[in-house]
């Protein structure tokens, strides 16, 4: 396949999750989605060009803000929204919401709202898939606040001691809800898990899919033949706020100006052509999976008992 | 002394209960300089839901510092600063998130004292927020006071109105000398509550019960936001059926009040329980060791427990309303402990919803 | 059915608590290759206390994997592992570690088959250990069952014999699609057990509780050692006051058999709870709470309960005899129950301690 | 104060903590001694070149592995017997036993059991130190084990981003109980810590007391000076068991060869004629203690509830 053709299959897949969150922000007055949304638009880049790097067969560990990991990796957009609805025809019947999105048919392996908990979940896979001989590759994504986390040392350690297959995705977007990442952190996330002897590559384009998907790919085939676990550390930016479907600018913990200088960047926002291409197809689609998800019946009562243990 | 004087100032005042939790907060930093806040986004524009707002500006960041994503150890650095002579009040926006601080918080802040000997004390205060609201599912919505409360070494709040902060939260910054975990309700912050109207606790301390409602024909013990439904549920139910309820803040969930529990359980000999929690291994089961221990002849009905669905906690609003206990349930279920079959006749309250209810409601206690 | 059939096979023989634990994971290792065992120091010559001694060396370093200190994130790992394929067992030597794992284990594999709508499945057993024996001090003797079983996804045993390891342990792994927290008691390691003399559970499953004694004058919920001490006592209190007390094994903490405990306590009228761990909050809450939900008019006496005194757990072994619920106590405590002040003639166990009575200790079951 | 004193004292300390593990060693079938004991034997020159290099003012937050420490910090050789046979008159009333020494008076300021838990305690105090305005310093002692807890991270990062007054000890004995650090590390421990701009300093002469004191001495007084924690590596050798008063060498789990080298270089080992000086006096100093403990009454029953909370 051509540079051209990859460059269109990405860019499709990533106006694809930011015409699906437009619709979340567009929705979200109505209340008819009853839970928290974090939204990834402006990081649409890393998920399209983190998982068009691995196989079908490989594992993606989440977290809360995964609605673009859960559809760069196939997820079913209907059930989806159905998730989202609260419906018994979501990927979670209902039960999960948009925090905890599985599409495990699909290798995405479901999504914790406890920053940094999915990450040894992504070490634990690969050591099941070493022990199993799957030929598997796990990928852990988080953000830059996740790092932080005691557990994220305790995974890298053993991910480095064992030389598991797996990729560790830092989505690094600066920011932790509003606190930028000197109020938190002394290292830097690609030098510190030098210290585990992992291999590290850093991406600072992170709008870039073609980029990130080189950046993932040279990392997965080196963790598929077995040099052990990668980090990968994408530079990228979150537009809106925190959690919501708002624009938070104002409230001035972070500079417009480098969000606008971003966007500048960002194939989604300059590239009108393509955008105008896609967006009456993808909408169509995203028509489909919101009657659906409308239509969709709520979860009965006893679901309220079922799969507890 | 000086907290009740204060809230007779007050008397008659409305203030929601992030106000108090806001004042409570002010008011420590400005008494003690060795007061400090430790927690994540303490110091941005939200500001804890509000009730750490503008103290950064005000007190400077070395006072009240945002820190990293790092439950455990910033639980350690706080008992490490309670060691050396701070007072440290650390929030948690969400209980969930401290489960990854247990090992200091029970391991250590609770034991720190006893097992020296008594040749430490580590006075800091814990707020953990219930997180309950539509759509936070399993990980961003449980009340665990019940784990807290069974570890000997620490005192446990769960304040069910403005009153309760104003009175215990200074009183124990000031007085006590250990590790004290407070569950506040995200569903109270931003009920508005008459200040100084709450029974004031009875013995020496402001941590013990407190009952909201005097009534003979059974007892109810609520806890949280389940204090607001049971005044809900009796105020109907005087109305409706001429039923009087008695209902008991238990606000103290470490140490309940055996005393005032047992006082109104043996003059109504009918016991409910209404806790924002899983009924196994929670104040449900703990209320009930204390009528077995004491006198469970005195119940002349079995007792009704009411708290969240034994599952995590689903997300789907439909779900989720099944799995808390409503207004609705709880005043059925009192009505059928009094009247028995008849109490099923006695008609219910209509379909609100809860939350709605509370981000109008005015206390009224 | 296997099992019952193996257990018949040795019935009568000798068997302690470690060889059942050995076999258990022995079995379980030989049945499946994708079980795996993974626990600071599983391949050492210690072998977690000689439970897993010599697997490594026939099953391979990497079925058995020693791990770095690094409870939360070895949780995390078993959990993904489980999540993959594999049948996880993970050993604490001190239960009191695992509150360092506290997040993986109540936000994630307890959570995780309902949080995704029956998606996923996390069947994995933790082994932990009761470290109880002297001047074990407040961080390495805790009981932590009552945290656990308060959790909805995740089931708790403590089990108390040799049999109930042998029975539940091998069922657990190839059928329960969960994950499984096991408190296994230190001082139970050495103890023999005739194989196949216990009662077995009633029920579909070997979780529920065994009457392991039947007796009319008063009933006995018991856990994991205090079995062993309810049954001295009642034998004491056969042969010495001609008192038949039923003796229940709870087994199950987290899922307690309620048809079991309810048969007893409304037949004898007379209970008594005696648990490893703190009353509040504990396995003696809840069987009062089981009790007054569904017949406290049953109980024609206060219930007694047994547990560790209100403190952390003392080094001093002077402070550490008052701190557990010994022998006499609760021979004394029965004899009351059934006896009322007559019940302070009855002559009480001599002084031998306990420690040593349970290194010698050959069970009646 | 010449070398030679210096040299002298630091001996003296030394070897007083030797003589009285020797004793705990001697004391131990006896079954007065009713708790666990962790051993420092062989690793005492740690304790005694830190905790000279400390100011008294200063504070140590220490380890179940916690005579070594407590008795260079000053701690009352009384109490601790005392509190080893659980008298009431043991610096922790007999509640503590040898895994919870304390003497708060002298700046040694507990010790848990659970591995990395003091850590954060020592960044925690520092905080407070410098909020405070005490120009003290805190010195958190651990094992090569407990820096893969997730702790130890979170606690470095804390220390290093607000540049605190800390010192990280990290006694390096290579095991953890009998696990070597190889199956379990795969970092190291003085690299890793750079990760987070944290100055290291290594002493690989673990059993040499002046060479520990210098590198301590010299860190010390830069984190005095407000550049911020150092963390120093110390590698020294167990002689014992993990947990009793036995040796282990025959178990298999590491070489006795390694130790007997180590040994070879250990002043206290080499030096008979200083170990002859002292013994006499120490002896009886320990004597002293053990009749002392002996002699105290035990705990009442009331000290079970009191100090709860
Ligand atoms: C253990 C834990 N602590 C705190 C929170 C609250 N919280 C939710 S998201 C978040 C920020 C996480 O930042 P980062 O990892 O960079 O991810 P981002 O949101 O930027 O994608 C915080 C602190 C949480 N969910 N889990
Ligand atoms: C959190 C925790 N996990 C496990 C243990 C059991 N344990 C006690 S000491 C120890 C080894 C610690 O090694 P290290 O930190 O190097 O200290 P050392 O004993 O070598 O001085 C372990 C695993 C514990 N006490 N705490
Ligand atoms: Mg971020
Ligand atoms: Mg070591």
């Amino acid at each position: 396949m051509s540079v051209a053709d990859t460059y269109e299959r990405l860019f499709h897949a990533a106006l694809r999750i930011r015409l699906v969150e437009e619709r979340i922000i567009a929705l979200y007055p109505s209340d008819k989605i009853q839970s928290p949304v974090h939204l990834s638009i402006g990081q649409e880049a890393v998920a399209v060009g983190a998982c068009d790097a691995l196989a079908a067969r490989d594992l993606v560990f989440g977290t809360y803000r995964g609605h673009a990991f859960y559809l760069a990796k196939g997820g079913n957009m209907r059930a989806m929204f159905a998730e989202l609805y609260g419906k018994a025809t979501g990927c979670g019947g209902g039960k999960a919401g948009s925090m905890h999105l599985a599409a495990p048919e699909v290798g995405f392996m479901g999504a914790s709202a406890v920053v940094a908990s999915t990450i040894p979940h992504a070490v634990g896979s690969a050591l099941a898939a070493r022990h199993r001989k799957l030929d598997q590759v796990a990928l852990a994504v988080f953000g830059d606040g996740a790092t932080e986390q005691g557990v994220y040392h305790e995974s890298l350690n053993f991910a480095a001691l064992h030389r598991l297959p797996v990729v560790l995705l830092c989505e690094n977007n600066g920011l932790a809800v509003h606190s930028p990442r000197e109020a938190r952190q002394a290292f830097g996330i690609a030098e510190h898990a030098r210290g585990y002897g992992i291999n590290v590559a850093v991406c600072e384009d992170g709008y870039d899919f073609m980029a990130v998907r080189a950046v993932l790919a040279d990392a997965v085939s080196k963790v598929r033949t077995g040099e052990g676990p990668v980090l990968v550390e994408c530079k990228t930016e979150r537009y809106m706020e925190h959690v919501g479907v708002g624009e938070d600018y104002a409230a001035g913990y972070r500079s417009a100006e480098v969000a606008a200088e971003w966007k500048r960047r960002d194939p989604l926002c300059c590239e009108a052509d393509l955008v105008a291409r896609w967006t009456a197809e993808i909408a169509a689609e995203i028509d489909d999976a919101v009657a659906f998800a409308e239509a969709s019946p709520w979860p009965s009562s006893d679901a309220l008992l079922a799969d507890v243990a | 002394m000086g907290v009740a004087h204060k809230l007779n100032d007050d008397l008659g005042a409305v203030c929601t209960y992030r106000d108090a939790l806001h004042r409570s907060m002010h008011d420590a930093m400005t008494r003690d300089p060795n007061v400090v806040i430790l927690g994540q986004g303490v110091d941005d524009h939200k500001g804890t839901f509000g009730s750490t707002l503008g103290l950064a500006e005000e007190f400077g960041a070395g006072r009240v510092m945002d820190t990293p994503l790092a439950e455990e150890g910033m639980t350690g650095i706080a008992v490490g600063a309670a060691l050396n002579g701070l007072y440290p009040i650390q929030t948690h926006i969400r209980v969930d998130f401290a489960l990854l601080a247990m090992n200091q918080i029970v391991n250590l802040a609770a034991k720190y004292r006893y097992m020296f000997g008594g040749r430490f004390e580590v006075p800091m205060l814990v707020r953990m927020i219930i997180g309950r609201s539509w759509g936070q599912g399993a990980q961003h919505s449980q009340s665990l006071q019940s784990m807290f409360a069974h570890v000997p070494g620490l005192l446990v709040l769960a304040p069910a109105s403005a009153d309760a902060i104003l009175q215990t939260y200074p009183w124990i910054i000031e007085h006590h000398r250990g590790p004290v975990i407070s569950l506040e309700h995200r569903l109270l912050y931003d009920v508005n509550f008459r200040v100084g109207a709450e029974a004031a606790a009875t013995g020496d301390t402001p941590l013990g019960a407190r009952v909201v409602r005097r009534g003979g024909a059974a007892t109810v013990v609520a806890t949280s936001i389940m204090v607001l439904e049971a005044l809900r549920a009796a105020d109907h139910l005087a109305q409706h059926a001429g039923i009087e309820i008695e209902v008991i803040d238990l606000n103290c969930v470490s140490h309940p009040d055996t005393r005032v529990i047992m006082e109104s359980v043996e003059r109504t000999g009918r016991l409910l329980v209404a806790d924002t929690s899983w009924k196994a291994y929670g104040v449900c089961a703990e209320i009930c060791r204390i009528v077995c221990e004491r006198m469970p002849m005195a119940l002349t009905a079995p007792v009704v427990t009411l708290g969240m669905a034994p599952a995590p906690c689903p997300t789907a609003k439909v779900l989720e309303d099944e799995f808390y206990p409503n207004l609705r349930r709880l005043t059925q279920e009192l009505a059928t402990l009094v009247l028995g079959r008849e109490g099923r006749d006695v008609p219910l309250p209509d379909d609100a919803s809860m939350a709605d209810v509370y981000k109008r409601f005015k206390g009224p206690f």
